[in-house]
This record gives C-alpha cells, sequence and structure tokens, in this order.
C-alpha cells in the first residue's frame, strides 16, 4: 500500500520542519508517499466563518484528486491520503462526514466538482500520520529502528485540538495515547497530564493576542511543572504558537519560559539516528540539543 | 362454514367510535358510518362519541336485541385494547363473542394521519375489510388451562424479595433464584435510605432472613435459570446451582475455613465492598448475608486452581461441609406464573475519562461511598480518602452517564435523591464542603423535595451545570495536590474553577448486561434503551407480551426502593389473581386439523415449536393438541393441502379481508 | 398492504400511533398472530386484488413470541421474491421487515420509504390487467354472435 | 328403442393424451359407445362444424373438453359446445388447469411467436414470415385463428360444470365419471371427480417419509439415482404430492417419478404453487438469509416447477410485461 | 507568580459589575426578538439538535476560552432559540471561538456548537456587525480572498495585507517573530499557488450557485 501525501499550506512555510522530518522518517521507515499533485488549500478553519458551502467544496477537491490519481494508477484499494496538518486532517474528515451526511451540500459539492471535471466518490481514506505509525507501520517495526536511543527523556505529548476532535477516529477524543505510545516505545517517557488535548489559542494569538498566549502560556507552564524536556506535537499551528511565541509569551505575562516544542517526527527522526539536517531540527526557536544531551547513551533525565 | 345465525345472510351491526376528537377530530366519523351502512349485510351502522363507555355497550347490546344481529363490528381503537371489552359486550348482548370484528381506526388512521380525507378513505376500506370478513366468523369457545399454582422469581433483590414474601405468605409455594451466593441485591450494600434515612440493612435484613426461613420459599443462591419451556400455568423451568464447594445442609456458617485458609492475609478486590476491600478466597459476602453460607471462588482458591493445596480449610471445618469435588447441580421445577426482578446495573464511570474515574484515586463512584459510609464497610464506616486523610471538600456530580446522547439517554430518576442522601451523609461523617453538581434537581416522590430543602439548609452548595471535567491541573497553591473541577454555574452565567480532595460519580442505572440474553430465555420484548419491555406503559406496567411472566424493580427501568417494592407488590398480585382463578383462559386462535382432509404428508409437524401436532399412526393422519397450540397459525400457512385451519384467522376470513381491503381499487378501475 | 404480527409490528404499529408519527395513508394493515402465518397465497391473492405492494412485518430474528415463526416467514418470502420475478412483479414491491414492540419510529420509516418506492414504480393494477387481458374473449365474442355464417375457414 | 345420451369430445390446447386416455379405456369403450351415442369427436369421428351448429341447443348430455384456451378458433368451437351441451366437462389438467400450455403465460404471445417462427434452433425461416391471421391465397381469403394474449383454462372462457383433472385423467376415473353422469346422480355443480384430498394419502412411499426434512439442497430427478422405496422428499426432491390431489393412483410414484401436480390442488387450496412452496421452504434446515438463498438456489426454475399444470389457474395467471 | 496569573486571568470587575452609579435596563420585548432566528442558526449549522439543548452547560465548562466571553456558549443556544438575534450576533464570544470543538465532541445532546459558532459569524459578517476591535473577519476574508486568487494560502502576503488593514502596529509587534521566522526559512518568500489557476475559483462559483431544495 502507497500513500498519497497532502501537504497544506503550513507545512510549505512555517511547518517546513514538520514535512522534512516527516518525509524522512517515512523513508526511514521505507514507507512511499508521493506528494498530491496540484493540491490546494482544504479551507482552514477560518474559511467556515466565511461560507461553508465553499469551505466544503474547497476541501472536497483535495479529496477528488486523490481518488482521481489512485485511479489513475494500476493499484488496487482505496486511496490513503495521509494529512499531518491538524487543520487539514480535521477538515478533510469533517468534509466527508457531511457530504455524507447532508445530502443538500453533497449537491453543492458534487456541481463545484462536476464544473472543474472531477468527481468525489468517498473512496478516499483521510490518514493521520500517528494512525499510519501506529495502525499501518506498527510499534514493533519503529521500536526497532528507534533502538531506545531516547531513554531518559521525559517529554508532554501535545496533542492539541483537532486530531482527535470532533471525529475520534483513531484515538480517545478525551484521553488519546498513540503520540505516548510512540514516544514511549522510543524510550521516552510520556508523561501523564490533563491538557492533552485543551486549545493552543489557534489563530487568536494572531487576532485576540492577549487571550491567544495566555491558552499558549498555561500549556507550556503545565508541561514545565511537570518537569518535561520538551513538548512533543503533531500539528503546524501549535508547534508555531507554543515555540514560536513563547518570548512574546514571557514578556506579555512577564514570566520567561523556555521549553523546546518539537514535531513528534522530528523526535522519531532523531531516535532513528537521520541527521539534523534532514529533520529541520536547525529550524526550531528553541534547539532539542540541548534537552536531549544529557540522556544520549541513556543516562536518567533527573539524576 | 359460514355460520349465519338464523337466517342465511350475516345481519351486521357497525358501530364507529369518535374516541373523543381523537379519531373524529382527524376522520369524518359520520361519512364513515353512513358508507358503512350501505354495504352488503350490514342492517344498522352508527357513530358514537365513547364506544368503549357503558351507554356505548349499551347501545350495542339493544341493537343486538332490536336488530338481531348476527354479527358486530366496532371502529375504534387498537384490538389489542379493547377487543376484550367489546367482545364481553356483545356476549353480554346475548352474542357469541367472536362474532366481533375492530377495526382500528385510531393507531392505525386518525394518529397516524393529518389528512381528513385520506383518513375517511382509509377507515372506510378497513371497514369494509370488516363487514367482508366478518360473516365469515364462527361462534367459539375461550378454552380454560389449569394453573400451577407455584411461581418461579428471578433476583434477590428487594424486588424479588418483597414479590416472594407477598405470594408465600398468601401461602403459595414460591422458588426464588439469586445468582450472586447471597440475596439482598444493590439495597443490601447501601448505607442508608432516602429520604427517611433510616438504615438499609434494618429494613432489609429482616425480609432477608425471613426468605430464608419461610415455609413456602425455595431459596436457591448461587443459581441462575437456564431453561424456560411451556406456557402460562405450565412453565417447565431448569436451574443452573453453581458449585459453591460447601454442602449447604452442613455449613452453619461459622467462618471457621476462612481463618483457616492457606492465604493468611485477604488479598483478593471484595465484589460486595466494590473492591475497596480484600477478601479470602473463601468467604461470606457481608455479615447478614443470606444464606450465612460460605462460598468458595473457583478463581482465586488454590485447591480449585491447581489442585494442590495443604487444604487447611478441611481440617478447619468440624462439620465436614467442605467438598471440592462438587460440580453444577441442575433442578427441574413446574411452576406456574414467574416474577422477573432481575434488577440493574451502574454506569461505568471510567466510560467518561473526563470525570478521571480510574485515573485519579480519589475519584468514586457513588456506590463505593455507600460502603465507605456503611459501618459494616471496608473502613467501618470512616468516610476517608484513599490515602486516608479525611476530604475537605468534596464534590458530587449528577447525571453521570444519564441524560447523554452518547452514553444512555434517559434520566436514571434515583441519581438526584441518592446525591442529596450522600451529602448528607458524608458532611455529616466528615463535616467537608459539599458541592452537588446537578442539571435539574428531579425530587419527585413523598417527602423528597422536603429532603431537599432539608440539605439547602444544612449548607451543602447547590451548582446547576454539568461538569466539563476533573483534573490535577494546579493554578494556584490552594489547588496544589487536589483534584481540580471545571464546570458552568449556569445559574451565576460564568465558569467556576473548583479544588476538591474527594469527587463522587452519581452514576446512572442501566440495564444488565446479559438482559436481551434473559428476555430470549423467557420470550419477553425489550425496550430500545434495553429495559424490560411492559405490555402498556400505564394500564399492565408489570405485564409483558408473555402471559403469565411479570417484571418487577429496575429491570423494568430505573426506580427508586419504594416503587420497586410497589411494583414488586403489584407483580405478586397479578400472579395471585392467575393463582386464584385456577385457569386461564386462552384465546381459541388454535390451529385444528379436518381428519377427512389430511393426507398424512407431515409436512407441518417439525415446524410447530411446541410439539403440539402429532402423527396418528394408526389412522395416518397428523393431528393437534389444542392444549400445546399456541395459535401462531405457521403450520396453517404450510400445510400444502390447506387441510389445517385456525380459528379466528381461516383462510376465507384473511381472504376475504384481503378483497375488502382492495375492493374500492377494483370498482375504480 | 400490511400483515403484521400480533406481538411485535402491530404493537409498533400501535406504538406509532400512540407517539403520533405520521406516515403515508396508503398503507392497509391486516394482523395476524405470527409473520408465520402468512401463506404466500396472502401476498398473491393481494396482488391479483390490486395491491401495489405488500409488506410481512415480524419479530426480529431470535424475538418471534412463537420461537420461530419468523424463520419460517423469511424462507417463504426469499423463495416468494423469485416466483414474484419470474412473474414480472418488481422487487420493491414485496418486502419482510422486522421491527419490534419498540420501534414505532421504525414502521414510520419502513412504511414511508417503501410507499416511496412503490410509487417510483407506479400502478400494479392487477384486476385492470385481467379486465384487458379478457377484453380480446369479448371481442371475438361479438363477431361470433353476429356473423356466425361468415366464419373463417380452416386451412388443414 | 330409447335414443342414447349423446356425448362430444373436443380438443383445444392439448397434446393428444387426454384424447388417447379415452381409448385407453380399451374394450372399455365399447361399453361407452354402447352406452352413449357420439355424436362430435374431431380426432376419431367425421363431423364437422356444422353438424354441431345444426343441432339444437342443450342437446348434447355432455361435452369433454380437454386442453386449454388459447386461440379464437378454440373460444369459438367450446362457447359452441357450451351452448349446445347441458352438461361441459373439464377434462385433464389443461383444460381444468392451463396445463402445460399454460406455461406460455410467463411470456409475452410476440415473444412466443417470434421464438416460434424464428428465434428457435430447429426453425428455418429465413425472411421472418410470420402466420396472418387474415391473407389472399389464389383469390380467396384464408384466415387463421388468432392466438390470444393470454393462455387459459376451460372455465375462464365458458362456465364449467365438473372437472377431470390428470395429466391425462385416468381411465378409471373416466369411467366412473361417465358411469356417474349417466345415471344421473349428478355430484354438486363445479366439483372435482376425484378425491379431494392430496396425493400422499394413497402414496405407497408415505411411510419412508422421515417428520424432520430439513432441506439442504433440492435435488434434480434426472440428475440423481432415485430409491425405488423411499419418499422422494425425504431423497431431497421435488414432490408435489403433498400439495395435489390424489386419485391417480400415483402413478408416476409407481414409475419412479415425483408426482408433478398433474391433478391440481385440493377445493381447499387457490393456488397450489403458493402452498408447495410454502410447505417446502418452511422444512428447509437454513435459518440465515444467504444459507437460505443458497438451499433455494437449487430449484433452478421455481415458477415451472411449482406450477407445472397450474400457471393458468394460479391467482397471478400471467407474467406482467414481457419476461427479460 | 500565581498572584500575577490569577490576576489577569480573572475577568476585570468591570465586566462584571456595573460601573458605580451605573444603572442598565434589562428586559426583553417580544417585538425585539426575532422568532425565525433559531431555525435559520439551525439550519445554517445543520443543529437540528440545537433546539434539544438542556442548558447543562457542559459547553462553557469545557470552553478553553469561555472564561473570556461576555455570553457562555449555553447561554448563546439559548438566546438563538429564544431569537436575541442582535445580542448574539453583537456578541464577544462568536468571535472568541477557537474551533477546537471541546463542546461539540462533549454535548450530551450531541449539539454541533462549533458549527452554530460558524453559522453565528458567517451571520454577523453578513450583517457586518462585529466588535471592531476584533479582527477576525478580516482575516478570514484576507485568506478567503487569497485562495479564491492563488488555491493555496500564503501567510507574509496575507498577514502584512491583514496588519494593514487592522492595525499597522501589529505589525511591529509580529516583527521579531517574523524575522527569526525569515532566518529558520520558515517563512515562504515563493508564492505558492495550484497550477489550474482558475480551477478553484470555478469550483466555487458552482458550488455557491448550484441550485439546491431546501438547502440553507
Amino acid at each position: 500500500m502507497s500513500y498519497w501525501y497532502y501537504p497544506g499550506c503550513s507545512l510549505k512555510s512555517n511547518g517546513k520542519p514538520y514535512e522534512e522530518s516527516l518525509l524522512a522518517v517515512l523513508r526511514a521507515l521505507n514507507v512511499p508517499v508521493r506528494e498530491l499533485d496540484d493540491w490546494n488549500c482544504c479551507g482552514a478553519t477560518s474559511y467556515m466563518s466565511v461560507d461553508e458551502v465553499q469551505a466544503f467544496s474547497l476541501a472536497a477537491r483535495n479529496l477528488a484528486l486523490a481518488e482521481q490519481a489512485c485511479r489513475q494508477t494500476t493499484e488496487k484499494g482505496v486511496p490513503q491520503l495521509i494529512a499531518p496538518c491538524s487543520a487539514c486532517f480535521l477538515v478533510l474528515t469533517k468534509t466527508q462526514r457531511y457530504v455524507e451526511q447532508h445530502e443538500h451540500l453533497a449537491r453543492r459539492v458534487h456541481a463545484g466538482l462536476r464544473a472543474v471535471g472531477l468527481e468525489y466518490r468517498g473512496e478516499v481514506r483521510v490518514r493521520h500520520p500517528l494512525d499510519v505509525f501506529i495502525n499501518d507501520i506498527g510499534l514493533r517495526r519503529i521500536a526497532d529502528l528507534g533502538k531506545k536511543r531516547l531513554d531518559g527523556m521525559k517529554v508532554a505529548c501535545y496533542y492539541g485540538c483537532q486530531v482527535v476532535r470532533p471525529f475520534a477516529t483513531f484515538d480517545s477524543a478525551h484521553n488519546p495515547t498513540t503520540m505516548d505510545r510512540l514516544v514511549q516505545a522510543l524510550g521516552a517517557k510520556a508523561v501523564q497530564w490533563p491538557l492533552k488535548t485543551r486549545c493552543c489559542g489557534g489563530t487568536l494569538t494572531g487576532t485576540i493576542r492577549d487571550v491567544g498566549l495566555r491558552l499558549s502560556q498555561v500549556l507550556l507552564q503545565e508541561a514545565v511543572r511537570r518537569g518535561v524536556d520538551a513538548i512533543i506535537t503533531v500539528c503546524p499551528l501549535c508547534q508555531f504558537n507554543l515555540e514560536c511565541y513563547q518570548q512574546e509569551i514571557g514578556r506579555t505575562f512577564q514570566e520567561p519560559i523556555r521549553v523546546p516544542v518539537v514535531f513528534l517526527t522530528q523526535l522519531m527522526g532523531r531516535a532513528f539516528g537521520i541527521p539534523e539536517a534532514d529533520l529541520g531540527m536547525g529550524r526550531l526557536f528553541v534547539p532539542l540539543e540541548p534537552a536531549l544531551a544529557p540522556h544520549e547513551g541513556g543516562q536518567p533525565a533527573h539524576a | 362454514m359460514r355460520d349465519f345465525g338464523s337466517n342465511g345472510t350475516p345481519r351486521i351491526g357497525v358501530y364507529v367510535c369518535h374516541c373523543g376528537t381523537n379519531i373524529a377530530g382527524t376522520v369524518d366519523v359520520k361519512a364513515v358510518a353512513d358508507y358503512a351502512a350501505g354495504l352488503p349485510g350490514v342492517v344498522v351502522s352508527r357513530e358514537y362519541k365513547y364506544m368503549c363507555s357503558d351507554p356505548g355497550q349499551e347501545l350495542i347490546q339493544q341493537d343486538i336485541r332490536d336488530h338481531t344481529l348476527t354479527r358486530v363490528i366496532v371502529a375504534s381503537c387498537s384490538p389489542l385494547l379493547h377487543e376484550h371489552t367489546f367482545r364481553h359486550a356483545i356476549a353480554q348482548g346475548g352474542l357469541n363473542p367472536y362474532f366481533l370484528q375492530m377495526v382500528n381506526i385510531r393507531e392505525n388512521v386518525s394518529w397516524v394521519n393529518d389528512n381528513p380525507r385520506a383518513a375517511t378513505v382509509k377507515a372506510k376500506d378497513l371497514l369494509r375489510a370488516a363487514v367482508y370478513r366478518v360473516g365469515y366468523h364462527k361462534a367459539l369457545e375461550r378454552k380454560q388451562v389449569p394453573i400451577n399454582p407455584d411461581v418461579l422469581v428471578v433476583g434477590g433483590g428487594i424486588a424479588g424479595i418483597h414479590a416472594a414474601l407477598t405470594l408465600a405468605n398468601a401461602g403459595k409455594k414460591v422458588y426464588l433464584v439469586e445468582r450472586e451466593p447471597t440475596i439482598g441485591g444493590h439495597m443490601a450494600m447501601f448505607d442508608k435510605t432516602f429520604p427517611t434515612l433510616d438504615c438499609a440493612a434494618c429494613i432489609l435484613t429482616p425480609k432477608m432472613s425471613a426468605v430464608k426461613t419461610h415455609p413456602n420459599i425455595t431459596l436457591w443462591t448461587y443459581s441462575e435459570v437456564v431453561g424456560v419451556d411451556g406456557f402460562v400455568g405450565n412453565y417447565k423451568i431448569k436451574v443452573k446451582r453453581k458449585p459453591r464447594y460447601i454442602k449447604e445442609d452442613l455449613c452453619v456458617g461459622c467462618m471457621e475455613c476462612v481463618a483457616a485458609c492457606t492465604f493468611k492475609e485477604a488479598r483478593f478486590p471484595d465484589e460486595f465492598n466494590q473492591g475497596l476491600s480484600k477478601r479470602k478466597p473463601v468467604y461470606i459476602p457481608f455479615p447478614q448475608a443470606t444464606p450465612q453460607l460460605v462460598v468458595f471462588d473457583p478463581q482465586t482458591c488454590i485447591m480449585l486452581k491447581s489442585g494442590k493445596c495443604r487444604q487447611s480449610c478441611i481440617e478447619a471445618c468440624d462439620r465436614k461441609a467442605i467438598d471440592f469435588r462438587q460440580t453444577a447441580e441442575f433442578e427441574d421445577i413446574t411452576v406456574g406464573t414467574i416474577i422477573l426482578a432481575t434488577g440493574f446495573q451502574t454506569f461505568d464511570a471510567s466510560r467518561l475519562p473526563y470525570y478521571g474515574y480510574g485515573i485519579y484515586p480519589n475519584v468514586y463512584t457513588a456506590l463505593e461511598v455507600e460502603r465507605l459510609i456503611n459501618a459494616s464497610g471496608p473502613t467501618g464506616g470512616e468516610v476517608v480518602l484513599r490515602d486516608g486523610r479525611k476530604p475537605k471538600a468534596v464534590g458530587i456530580i449528577h447525571c453521570v452517564g444519564s441524560r447523554d446522547e452518547k452514553t444512555n439517554r434517559w434520566c436514571s430518576r434515583v441519581c438526584c435523591m441518592y446525591s442529596l442522601k450522600l451529602a448528607h451523609l458524608v458532611k455529616e461523617h466528615t463535616d467537608a464542603t459539599i458541592y452537588n453538581f446537578y442539571i435539574d434537581m428531579r425530587t419527585p416522590g413523598k417527602g423528597y423535595e422536603e429532603f431537599y430543602d432539608k440539605l439547602l439548609k444544612e449548607g451543602v452548595h447547590f451548582i446547576r451545570g454539568r461538569v466539563a471535567e476533573v483534573t490535577d491541573w494546579a493554578r494556584t497553591p490552594d489547588e496544589e495536590g487536589r483534584l481540580l473541577l471545571r464546570v458552568e454555574d449556569t445559574l451565576v452565567g460564568t465558569v467556576r474553577r473548583i479544588p476538591l480532595d474527594m469527587v463522587i460519580l452519581a452514576v446512572g442505572l442501566e440495564p444488565r448486561a446479559d438482559a436481551q440474553e434473559v428476555r430470549r430465555l423467557f420470550n419477553i420484548s425489550c425496550s430500545t434503551e434495553g429495559f424490560f419491555l411492559e405490555r402498556h406503559p400505564k394500564l399492565a406496567p408489570v405485564n409483558t407480551f408473555t402471559d403469565g411472566i411479570f417484571i418487577a424493580g429496575a429491570c423494568q427501568g430505573p426506580r427508586d426502593i419504594p416503587d420497586a417494592v410497589a411494583q414488586a407488590g403489584a407483580a405478586a398480585a397479578e400472579a395471585l389473581a392467575l393463582i386464584d382463578i385456577g385457569h386461564v383462559e386462552l384465546e381459541p386462535n388454535t390451529a385444528y386439523i379436518t381428519e377427512e382432509d389430511c393426507s398424512g404428508c407431515r409436512s407441518c409437524i417439525p415446524l410447530c415449536p411446541y410439539t403440539a401436532i402429532t402423527f396418528l399412526g394408526d389412522k395416518g393422519k397428523a393431528s393437534i393438541n389444542e392444549a400445546l397450540c399456541k395459535g401462531c397459525g405457521t403450520c396453517v400457512a404450510a400445510c400444502p393441502s390447506g387441510s389445517i385451519r385456525q380459528n379466528l384467522f381461516e383462510d376465507e376470513e384473511i381472504f376475504s379481508e384481503i378483497d375488502g381491503l382492495l375492493a374500492r381499487d377494483v370498482a375504480v378501475a | 398492504m400490511a400483515f403484521f404480527c400480533n406481538w411485535c409490528t402491530y404493537t409498533a404499529a400501535d406504538l406509532a400511533g400512540v407517539s403520533r408519527m405520521k406516515h403515508a395513508p396508503n398503507v392497509r394493515i391486516i394482523r395476524v398472530m405470527c409473520s408465520g402465518r402468512v401463506d404466500p397465497q396472502f401476498v398473491l391473492q393481494a396482488f391479483a386484488k390490486g395491491a401495489d405492494g405488500v409488506l410481512i412485518g415480524g419479530c426480529h430474528i431470535g424475538d418471534c413470541h412463537y420461537v420461530e415463526g419468523n424463520y419460517k416467514a423469511v424462507r417463504r418470502v426469499r423463495m416468494l421474491r423469485r416466483v414474484l420475478q419470474g412473474m414480472g412483479i418488481e422487487e420493491d414491491r414485496f418486502r419482510l421487515e422486522w421491527i419490534s414492540a419498540s420501534e414505532g419510529e421504525k414502521v414510520k420509516l419502513v412504511i414511508n420509504d417503501m410507499v416511496e418506492k412503490v410509487r417510483a414504480l407506479g400502478p400494479l393494477g392487477l384486476p385492470q390487467r385481467f379486465q384487458e387481458w379478457d377484453e380480446e374473449l369479448e371481442s371475438l365474442q361479438h363477431t361470433v354472435e353476429a356473423s356466425p355464417e361468415e366464419a373463417p375457414v380452416h386451412v388443414g | 328403442m330409447s335414443v342414447k345420451p349423446k356425448v362430444a369430445f373436443y380438443w383445444c390446447a392439448s397434446c393428444g393424451g387426454c384424447e388417447e386416455s379415452v381409448v385407453d379405456l380399451a374394450e372399455g369403450i365399447l361399453d361407452l359407445v354402447g352406452m352413449v351415442d357420439i355424436v362430435f369427436w374431431p380426432v376419431a369421428m367425421d363431423f364437422k362444424r356444422h353438424d354441431v351448429e345444426a343441432m339444437p341447443d342443450g342437446s348434447i348430455l355432455v361435452s369433454m373438453i380437454n386442453g386449454a384456451i388459447r386461440s379464437s378458433e378454440q373460444e369459438e368451437m367450446v362457447r359452441l359446445l357450451r351452448r349446445k351441451s347441458r352438461l361441459v366437462v373439464a377434462y385433464g389438467a389443461c383444460a381444468q388447469l392451463g396445463g402445460i400450455p399454460g406455461l406460455g403465460n410467463q411470456f409475452d404471445r410476440d415473444q412466443i411467436l417470434r421464438f416460434a417462427y424464428e428465434d428457435c434452433p430447429s426453425v428455418q425461416n429465413t425472411d421472418k414470415v410470420h402466420p396472418q391471421p387474415r391473407s389472399r391465397e389464389n383469390g380467396r381469403v384464408v384466415t387463421l385463428p388468432n392466438l390470444h394474449q393470454v393462455v387459459r383454462t376451460l372455465d375462464q372462457v365458458v362456465p364449467v360444470d365438473y372437472y377431470l383433472p390428470g395429466c391425462p385423467p385416468t381411465p378409471q376415473l373416466l369411467n366412473q365419471a361417465m358411469t356417474r353422469l349417466l345415471s344421473g346422480d349428478l355430484p354438486s355443480r363445479g366439483s372435482v371427480l376425484a378425491p379431494d384430498i392430496a396425493l400422499c394419502d394413497q402414496c405407497s412411499r408415505k411411510d419412508s417419509k422421515p417428520v424432520d426434512l430439513k432441506f439442504t439442497e433440492f435435488k434434480r430427478p434426472h440428475l440423481s439415482r432415485l430409491d425405488p422405496q423411499q419418499c422422494f422428499l425425504a431423497q431431497g426432491l421435488v414432490c408435489m404430492g403433498p400439495a395435489t390431489r390424489g386419485g391417480c393412483e400415483a402413478q408416476c410414484v409407481q414409475g419412479n417419478m415425483p408426482c408433478s401436480g398433474c391433478f391440481g390442488p385440493t377445493s381447499r387450496v387457490r393456488d397450489q404453487g403458493a402452498k408447495i412452496l410454502s410447505s417446502l421452504c418452511s422444512n428447509i434446515a437454513a435459518t440465515s438469509e444467504p444459507d437460505i438463498d443458497r438451499t433455494l438456489a437449487t430449484i433452478p426454475d421455481p415458477v415451472g416447477t411449482f406450477y407445472r399444470y397450474s400457471l393458468a389457474n394460479s391467482l397471478l395467471r400471467k407474467r406482467v410485461g414481457p419476461s427479460v | 507568580m500565581f498572584k500575577r496569573m490569577i490576576g489577569s486571568d480573572v475577568p476585570r470587575p468591570a465586566q462584571r459589575i456595573p460601573r458605580p452609579g451605573e444603572i442598565r435596563r434589562y428586559i426583553a420585548y417580544e417585538s425585539d426578538l426575532d422568532p425565525g432566528f433559531g431555525e435559520l442558526i439551525a439550519r445554517k449549522a445543520y443543529g437540528e439538535k440545537l433546539f434539544s439543548c438542556i442548558q447543562c452547560g457542559t459547553c462553557g465548562g469545557t470552553c478553553p476560552v469561555s472564561h473570556y466571553m461576555d455570553y457562555t456558549p449555553r447561554k448563546i443556544i439559548a438566546m438563538v432559540r429564544e431569537g436575541f438575534r442582535d445580542e448574539v450576533l453583537h456578541c464577544v464570544t462568536i468571535w472568541l471561538c477557537a474551533s477546537c470543538y471541546a463542546c461539540t465532541v462533549d454535548c450530551p445532546r450531541e449539539i454541533k456548537i462549533t458549527d452554530v459558532m460558524y453559522a453565528l459569524k458567517q451571520e454577523a459578517m453578513a450583517q457586518g456587525v462585529y466588535p471592531r476591535r476584533f479582527s477576525i473577519p478580516v482575516l478570514a476574508r484576507e485568506f478567503f480572498a487569497g485562495v479564491l486568487r492563488d488555491g493555496r494560502s500564503n501567510e507574509l502576503p496575507m498577514m502584512i495585507r491583514f496588519f494593514l488593514k487592522t492595525n499597522p502596529l501589529r505589525m511591529l509587534q509580529n516583527a521579531p517573530v517574523a524575522w527569526r521566522l525569515w532566518r529558520t526559512g520558515r517563512l515562504a518568500w515563493r508564492q505558492e499557488r495550484t497550477r489550474q489557476r482558475d480551477s478553484v475559483g470555478t469550483l466555487l462559483r458552482a458550488a455557491k450557485s448550484a441550485e439546491d431544495g431546501d438547502a440553507p
């Protein structure tokens, strides 16, 4: 089975490190992926607040493209479309559900697609990397490749909102564990904390700044309070808010805070022994290395 | 076979009921009655406000006399509701009750249509069918089946206990079958009962021992019904008695064996105490357990698991009551009626991770707290946290698992009241600050609202809002190391964070996990939620669709002790009513074979689930035992030469009904 | 035209009524004790007499008040389908549904859905067809009565 | 000597077997001829239609008419005979039930004609000529009877007084019938002159039928070795016996062939096919729809199997629309 | 440290308590309400279930920003249902919703609250009524326009336009982040866009104009 890869806009800009590390990791696991040709923006969340029919149509175009692409290949089976960005993953999944459930919406979306010579049959399966790692590739293979290189490291797995909400397709909406299981398979310790899926503020950091930053801050604070070496995430926006705004957060609330916030795939890549450069480590504002250093060779984290 | 009284053609009386506006509101009853008057054989056709009223019935009886009617058609509500009434009525009028045909123009017409024209047309069609059909009706006699006076009660909770005692006191023989090692059910776990706060044990245990000692009650605990056969008045029951590994007649419950057990320490979670304490492989569930017999748990007893054990228990037992070779035994009994009181189970709180049950040790279910409060419980009545501290602030979350589309949609009815009770008791035991988080406070019952008022006066906090999450996410010094609860105080209109030491989840009531198997076993129905379905929600609340089987207590839906007891009484009364007449009258809708027609092909014989059809070798014909036949008509439909027929559902009757229904369409063509 | 078993589906229909669930007025219900009582002859008779569709309602498999009457029903129905097919009667005109006593909603849904499907097919109208078919007789009778001697010559 | 009662025999859509069965009376036929005056019998004697027309109405005591009615000519003739006869007897399965010709009701007339004159493998008809009801042949108008849209039983065309079932009726039944009719003690009008009980009653294999059949498949006679003693149903074959009127002395069964139902249903059944279907299907073993279908699939042609003789007489009578 | 944080976390008193001496008038006349508003929003938000709300407040409790809202989501639903159209469309709440779907997931009545918020935002934007100090609509529009043009969203130009239109000062506020992003190569200069330029536009127009029977 091979996968189609839907990057979404973020992974081409501030989410670069995510794209780089994800593709590197999949390569290391020799899972072939092909970038979906001529994909377009999923519509994200702000589109919904302008016109939901167009938002759904926009997303549906990508779904249709994936199905078309798969039909052009000789392979059998349902097209698998990997959407690493939470917003994209949510919007694409939501589009599938709603088009299936609301016939009047479906009519419009199909009409739109027809106008550009596309057809959406509802065959494509939208997959999140976590889902693929756990259910397709499997912990064993990942653990074998990882060789416990992260031994003793202590991390907070932060899932954010839109991976398991509103549709808990592959993990619990309230207490997801896929990411925890992954990092543990690599030797790290995932702290149990209640903010795994609490909102990071999303676009509020850009629009209603004080509120947005506050939401990010409480997350950082709680993670630090639980003494983690790093926060692990799978969402470009979460990573952006939690990492890139750390200085602003510190300034705004007069309480400096500094903790690495890295993409799961970066950490995995690190564990797989993939070179820094291929993982976009250099693009981090708060480098992971210092946090990682003491554990190389597996010494305990907080000795 | 047409039996038309004195003169050749039937003389039909048609009566169209308004049912107030229930029917007349949608159906043009006048038009329907006039239409009927023109149909063949109809000599009188009337409409009346309430046919089921006495004047309505007298109207029919008068006409039977004046117009020498030979057939009567009542177009009103569902036959399931009033067929009986009107059969009785025409019988009083001197006509065979089975010369009646009912037309359902309420449930099947007026209530499911809002277009008067269509409804009226439909009513006419149905009526025409009845006119065509009723001519073929035959005079029939109800057949009587003797009732075995013995009763089976399934489930030894308060409902089962009460039903059993009521019947036993009335001099009936009762078999009480309980799955657990002791009777008492959920009530035995409670400390006090709302709103009177009298001690559950004090009012329950006397009844429990009464059951044990009652000469008319055979009590089988640690047993399950595994087979049900037969029909009202004559049910054949098979009961499986699981091995206790002690001889019940010898054991006196001295518990020497428990003391002597190889396991010096009790180390297995104690089911009765909700796992809050430990027990040994051999144990008695709780001090007042009835019967007072130990039971060996095959999952944990080394002897039973491996066969290798010092068996110190055996030496300890001077009555030589222990028998590890014991195996399951089966009892076969015959009873006339059955009362199901199999109770409920509580909602599994771990299904809602956001309340932290199973994640944070100090989140408890209400049942666990009942045990904590109970003097004979794991802490001897001390309400303390797992680490032994006394809680300073306690929150009780209502509606856990209830009123939620994703779990149980229904209101569990008892949670509000038992939460109030727990609030009071916990406060009494700990003097902690108590918060109740409720969506709606539901206290309908004698003295319930007053109890609520009492709690308000006691200074318990009542916050209207469904709690969103329970976490350990401390943000201020006073929150450190405590449970944090986030809720919108919907009355104040703000979100609140409340630090607590103990959270109590008021878990709802739901059907037992095996309710479906049980209802199959007894051939009754379940409502969509999975509780046993009553025959009629208002008029037959303890009856089921299977004659002679009654339901009592929470197996029919969430209810509190007073209601469960009342229902148990009602079920017992229903059973007694059957028993005291000594026989049941069964619908004569049985199948029969006309001997000269039967070719003896035997096709019908395997089709009968009640083995009512036998083959008479000497005659080379099949014949049906009316006593066994329940009148499903499967054999009738299957007889290849049309030689089996069924009273009330003769081929001619149904064919004519079909023809009648469709006659209009033909006329139109 | 619908045949409903007394214990489940007819009760469900009553429930639908009690809960005022409106459904298409085209359906006419005949109560039998069990879906097992439904003789294939009834179904054919219904069609022959002008029904455009026939619905049989019984308890869910395993829930039959008479233990297994509904098994008999489903077996006959499966075969009867094929016979009807052979006689040119569309599949959607004949349907078997399991509806338990508590499923008033389902009664509504099934009836409406079936009425819709049958409406799409248009009327079956067998009685009318029988009449049409038999016109060939009448017409001929006239010619015979009219001119007996001018009858056609038989070519051997 | 007194005037002998007049009897007519006529055949419509039939194979001629019924005529044979009359001849099968063997020497018995002489008694018959002795007793009655056969005034019309196209197969055996040279009487013409106009001879019949010449007779006064009701002058024939009884007309024995076999064969189904599927053409204008047949219809005319039976109407004519009806007028001339006091009694009309539907003689044999085709007249009573439509018989094998009745199976034609699974198709449209055009389909049948197309097959018969074009598609049938044994037909050489390059310019696709179909017979015309009216044509000219060296100056003379030549007419042919019309083929009806529907194959009919006799009583769907004219009132019938009695039915003599069978394909063909047994000489014994014919004898009994004749003697009864001639002796003048007439059974109630419309009755079938055969026992009103299913065949099993007189079947020699009755006792070998197990109580529980639990069919898992249905075998076909030409594809299975048939046990000469055991009940056919027990052997997994479709035997119409249970749904078929007795009176045939179970001849097929004697010949080790299952009953195919030519005597039609008992008086208590309206649709023979539906009834045997109901009985057989109720007794199959499968409980899940797929298994049920799998078992039932072993009956490739339900209509042809259950309605071998009675389709024209069935509740649905004829296929709706052309078959595919 | 906790002190400070709490200080800024708790809504400022001014929001809860009227200024000394200030008297407000709280009363709703039926004539001021819009009875059809509930249905309208329910339809727009695929929210037939909106009417089965039992006002339990789960949404308010679970919402990470509810403590900044003038009306909690629960109250919004109550007001929508009762036709408090103007109050709702002018409120802060709908602009604070970050689409985290917590409420939608937890609602015991399965009300799609996030979609209700979307519907309200659409409505407010259509009516042009929203608090000026909230720039979400502008961002949304910018985003919308950008995607309509390029088929993909391009942060940099979008953000620049966004800040110019709202509050140029914010641009300075964000300059450091922008700078670091650029330094780490996380700010794409190259304009991303779909190959078939028009295809997205055509698609959206067609979808929009497509007739639909009972659709919103």
